[in-house]
């Protein structure tokens, strides 16, 4: 019997056979990875069929809800889980031929447990329990940036250590004052009895929480590590934490928000919050020169664009915002991915070394291409339906000023659309640097292990834009996941 | 500059906490009168009235760490496992090992009272985490102790340090025998670090089911672990 | 009894003044020590003497042996912060 | 004198977040920020153990001479800074070897004079 437990408990096990396993043989360590993702994507692809009918409550040690912690197995959580497994899977495949330096061995364990942390995360339905995966997420990530250890990593190690470690605490504060102002832990059990409790206390201890959640998922105030550690890592773990990390962060925010705190007003701070990390996200990537850090500038634009759609806080803007995390999950682990080997052929990260990559790898340049146009929004490609939900559930408010702020994100798009073509035009149409092509040897395409997940990817966004019915019918029940409390509450608690 | 606004930030931080605090105060005393009382579900009353029936053990903070919410203790154990892979991972990659001034040794009394020392503390630590579900402590204080006496080591008599291979290799089998412990829960009863073992009698040292397995092994893995912490940072060699 | 707490909250709190105050790391990282050690104390005083036992050998012992280690391979002092 | 009971601990635990967060704002030395993490580390978990505290409890473990009729304190913050401990010694080792090997590269430990990237 498969139990969404499973999830959790494999690649857990997998991470602690890995440095034993490491320590015998090295080499096949790197599989582990790859193998505990397709277990969780095939144990994910069972459940969800299940789990659309009637989410799973999963008891641990036997005791029933709210007694001990339990997992919700719900749309959301297993889509999720789904997510994290395809995009982990990918990653783990490319990462095979791609880490070769340092200990390898090493870098799998903390690969493993750091997705082993995201999935907890989306999966469990206790406080606290999300906070320790979340720590996991949060020091596996530290550790995986200053993997390489130069100058670069480790100082932006230092920098994502500090706020993150901040932040930490401030969650665990806020679980304090929620334990002590309702005497459980469970979430459902805290929204319960949310309402009889004097809104100022509550929105106290949700403060406490959403500020911490906030600073792994880098809304405005509290992403000044993120162009750093995006930047820095290996280009794998770029991918990982542009695509999986940011949204692991978004979720709990979203959790903490929309299902312990019912929605409110703080939808409407995270609205405002949401437009102003596009607008900047997109602006400072506009001037960027180095690509690794346009990306994650571009990413903390895509993540104001989530915040704001769940800032909409009706249906169809979660909805579209859901779609949204799918579509940057693929389209930014591509990009990172097919960077990896562009920056590792020419060792540098300027654009302008990246001139006339075209010619030289033209597989990589292509799915490059594909990525940045998906992250664009146009049509054939994901990020085209994910990004016309988000506006028209904006629209759909009638309201002037959710038409201006649509008009914004409008304004974020063509930002953003300027400066990737920006860069699609250095890779194809521009002439290569002097002296590049004297050792052509050396600018062959990517190794087939890494151009495997990067076609996979394209291929995925192509046909998701192609064909977005395959997905929008996933979204509508995830997103009432987040949002119907009172289901919720009935799910796990039966009352 | 940085300071007037540091101080600026921590006045309205705690501005808010006292406003937080004021009125009927949080925390299980002002629960335990609080008004809806019949219809609250309160962790904390439940656990003390029912986990020794429950678990068998009368440490209820034990049962709580290791059966109630097994969970987190699985996941910290694999966040102090983080912590220590991450550390050599830091400390070990992207460059050669710069092999500083050998430290110099220690003198005859303390290096003899170090290799005195060492077995007893080993000994205590393994007390406290055998003994964790019948008296205060348990697999991380045990752990916490055994590792002190690791740090001994390092201090004073380096040429005993453990060998960190075997370090390595016990704190992944340790980590793998709580999930496969977990996991024959799953399989036995359909839930998740389900207690599998018979409950014994109540203040007895084989009883309370997986508890003290449970704690056995965390307290091997915490010790290797922070063992393996102190090893790396001290500069030992590998 | 609410006299002792008092007097243990207070030695707690001025050594975490001193700990910031502290140009040298090391007295700084005592100071660190002193703080969770007493904390210990205060823990064993609200009925947690499992907290307290965690708190003084993982807090006080080995926390502050690893700081010690750490301070060991960098810098003792903490520059001043108007230097150039 | 209740009064004074109540917030005795709470005025202690967040004197403690508030001088570790002042320490981790303002100073730049890696080590110092590290003591500051430190210091709200144990400031929070000793909220937590206060907030689990009840006015003549006992501690949460049977013995076989038990004192009866006295309520036992919530067991269960005890459980979570137990918790919270590891994860505190978890953090602040990662930042120590993040602090070494700074020191390496850089050789000073004073953030704001490492200024490669843009902070």
């Amino acid at each position: 019997m498969v139990s969404p437990i499973l999830l959790i408990a494999v690649p857990l096990g997998l991470a602690f056979i890995t440095p034993l396993l490491g320590l015998l043989w090295e080499k096949p360590t790197r599989y582990l990875p790859a193998a505990g993702m397709a277990f969780n994507l095939v144990v994910g692809l069972l459940l969800l069929p299940r789990v659309l009918q009637e989410p799973w409550v999963v008891r641990t040690a036997g005791f029933p809800p709210p007694f001990s912690i339990h997992l919700m197995a719900g749309p959301l959580g297993v889509a999720l889980s789904l997510l994290i497994a395809l995009v982990g899977l990918l990653v783990a495949i490319y990462a095979i031929g791609y880490v070769r330096e340092g200990a390898v061995a090493r870098y799998h364990t903390l690969y493993l447990l750091l997705l082993t942390g995201a999935t907890g995360m989306v999966l469990t339905a206790d406080l606290f329990n999300l906070f320790v995966f979340f720590e996991m997420l949060c020091i596996s990530s530290y550790a995986l940036v200053g993997y390489s250890g130069d100058r670069a990593g480790i100082e932006s190690s230092a920098k994502y250590l500090i706020q993150g470690a901040v932040g930490s605490s401030l969650v665990l504060l806020g679980i304090g004052f929620v334990y002590g102002l309702f005497g459980t832990l469970s979430m459902a059990d805290i929204a319960r009895h949310v309402g009889s409790i004097s809104p100022m206390k509550v929105f106290i201890s949700v403060a406490f929480l959403v500020t911490g959640f906030g600073v792994e998922a880098a809304v405005l105030p509290l992403n000044a590590w993120l162009p750093d550690a995006h930047s820095s890592a290996p280009s794998s773990i770029s991918a990982i934490l542009s695509g999986i990390a940011i949204k692991a962060g978004v979720y709990a925010v979203a959790r903490v928000v929309f299902t312990i705190y019912g929605a409110g007003t703080i939808p409407l701070l995270l609205l405002v919050v949401g437009v102003l990390t596009l607008l900047i996200g997109e602006m400072s990537a506009f001037s960027q020169n180095d690509i690794k850090r346009l990306l994650a500038y571009s990413s903390i634009g895509q993540i104001g664009l989530i915040v704001f759609g769940l800032g909409l806080a009706s249906v169809s803007g979660v909805r579209g915002a859901l779609f949204l995390v799918v579509s940057h999950a693929l389209a930014k682990a591509l990009l990172f991915l097919s960077v990896g080997y562009m920056i590792y052929r020419t060792g540098s990260t300027e654009i302008s070394a990246l001139h006339g990559m075209g010619r030289r790898m033209p597989v990589s340049s292509l799915c490059f291409t594909i990525g940045a146009f998906s992250l664009v929004g146009l049509p054939p490609f994901i990020g085209f339906p994910a990004k016309f939900t988000v506006i028209m559930a904006a629209l759909e408010k009638a309201d002037p000023g959710f038409t201006a702020l649509a008009a914004i994100v409008l304004l974020g798009t063509v930002v953003e659309g300027a400066y990737f073509f920006r860069i699609v035009q250095a890779l194809h149409f521009k002439a290569p640097p002097e002296g590049a092509a004297s050792e052509q040897t050396e600018h062959g395409e990517a190794p087939v292990s890494a151009l495997v997940p990067v076609c996979l990817l394209a291929a995925l966004i192509v046909a998701v834009g192609v064909y977005p019915a395959v997905l929008t019918d996933y979204l509508g029940p995830a997103a009432m996941d987040l949002l119907d409390k009172a289901a919720y509450i009935h799910h796990i608690l039966g009352v | 500059m940085k300071q007037a606004l540091s101080l600026a930030v921590l006045l309205l931080l705690a501005v808010g906490l006292a406003s937080a605090l004021r009125g009927p105060s949080v925390g299980a005393e002002a629960n335990r009168t609080a008004l809806f009382d019949d219809q609250k579900v309160n962790f904390g009353r439940r656990y003390t009235s029912r986990a020794r029936e429950e678990t068998g053990a009368p440490n209820v903070v034990a049962s709580v760490v290791v059966t109630y919410r097994g969970l987190d203790t699985l996941g910290e154990v694999a966040v102090l496992f983080i912590a220590a892979t991450g550390l050599a991972t830091l400390l070990h990659t992207g460059r050669q090992r710069v092999s500083g001034t050998a430290p110099e040794g220690a003198s005859l009394i303390v290096f003899t009272g170090c290799r005195f020392i060492f077995p007893l503390i080993l000994l205590f630590g393994a007390y406290i985490f055998v003994h964790g579900h019948l008296t205060p402590g348990g697999g991380f204080q045990g752990g916490a102790i055994v590792a002190s006496g690791f740090l001994l080591v390092y201090l004073g008599c380096r040429d005993r340090e453990p060998s960190r291979r075997r370090l390595n290799a016990l704190e992944s089998l340790s980590g793998l025998a709580f999930v496969v412990i977990g996991l024959i829960g799953l399989a036995a009863g359909g839930s998740f670090l389900l207690d599998f073992l018979p409950k014994g009698s109540l203040y007895a040292l084989f009883s309370a089911g997986i508890i003290p397995l449970v704690y056995v092994f965390i307290g091997f893995k915490v010790g290797s672990e922070l063992g393996g912490i102190l090893g790396d940072l001290s500069g030992a060699r590998r | 009894m609410i006299v002792f707490q008092i007097v243990l909250l207070a030695v707690m709190l001025v050594a975490a003044i001193s700990a910031a105050v502290f140009k040298d790391l090391m007295n700084a990282v005592i100071a660190c020590a002193l703080v969770s050690l007493v904390a210990a104390i205060i823990f064993y005083f609200l009925q947690a003497p499992d907290v307290a036992m965690a708190e003084a050998s993982i807090g006080a012992g080995l926390t502050t042996g690893i700081f010690i280690f750490a301070i060991r391979r960098t810098a003792r002092r903490e520059e001043d912060e108007t230097s150039p | 004198m209740s009064f004074v009971a109540d917030y005795l601990h709470y005025t202690g635990c967040f004197g403690l977040v508030l001088i570790g967060l002042y320490i981790v704002l303002v100073k730049s030395n890696l080590i110092k920020i590290v003591i500051g993490i430190n210091l709200i580390d144990t400031g929070v978990n000793l909220f937590l153990v206060s907030v689990g505290y009840i006015q003549m409890g006992t501690a949460p473990i049977f013995s076989e001479a038990q004192a009866a009729g006295r309520e036992m304190v919530d067991p269960v913050p005890q459980a979570l800074v137990l918790t919270a401990i590891v994860i505190g010694v978890s953090v602040a080792a990662l930042a120590l070897s993040v602090a070494v090997r700074l020191y390496e590269h850089y050789g000073t430990l004073d953030l704001s004079r490492v200024r490669e990237l843009k902070w």
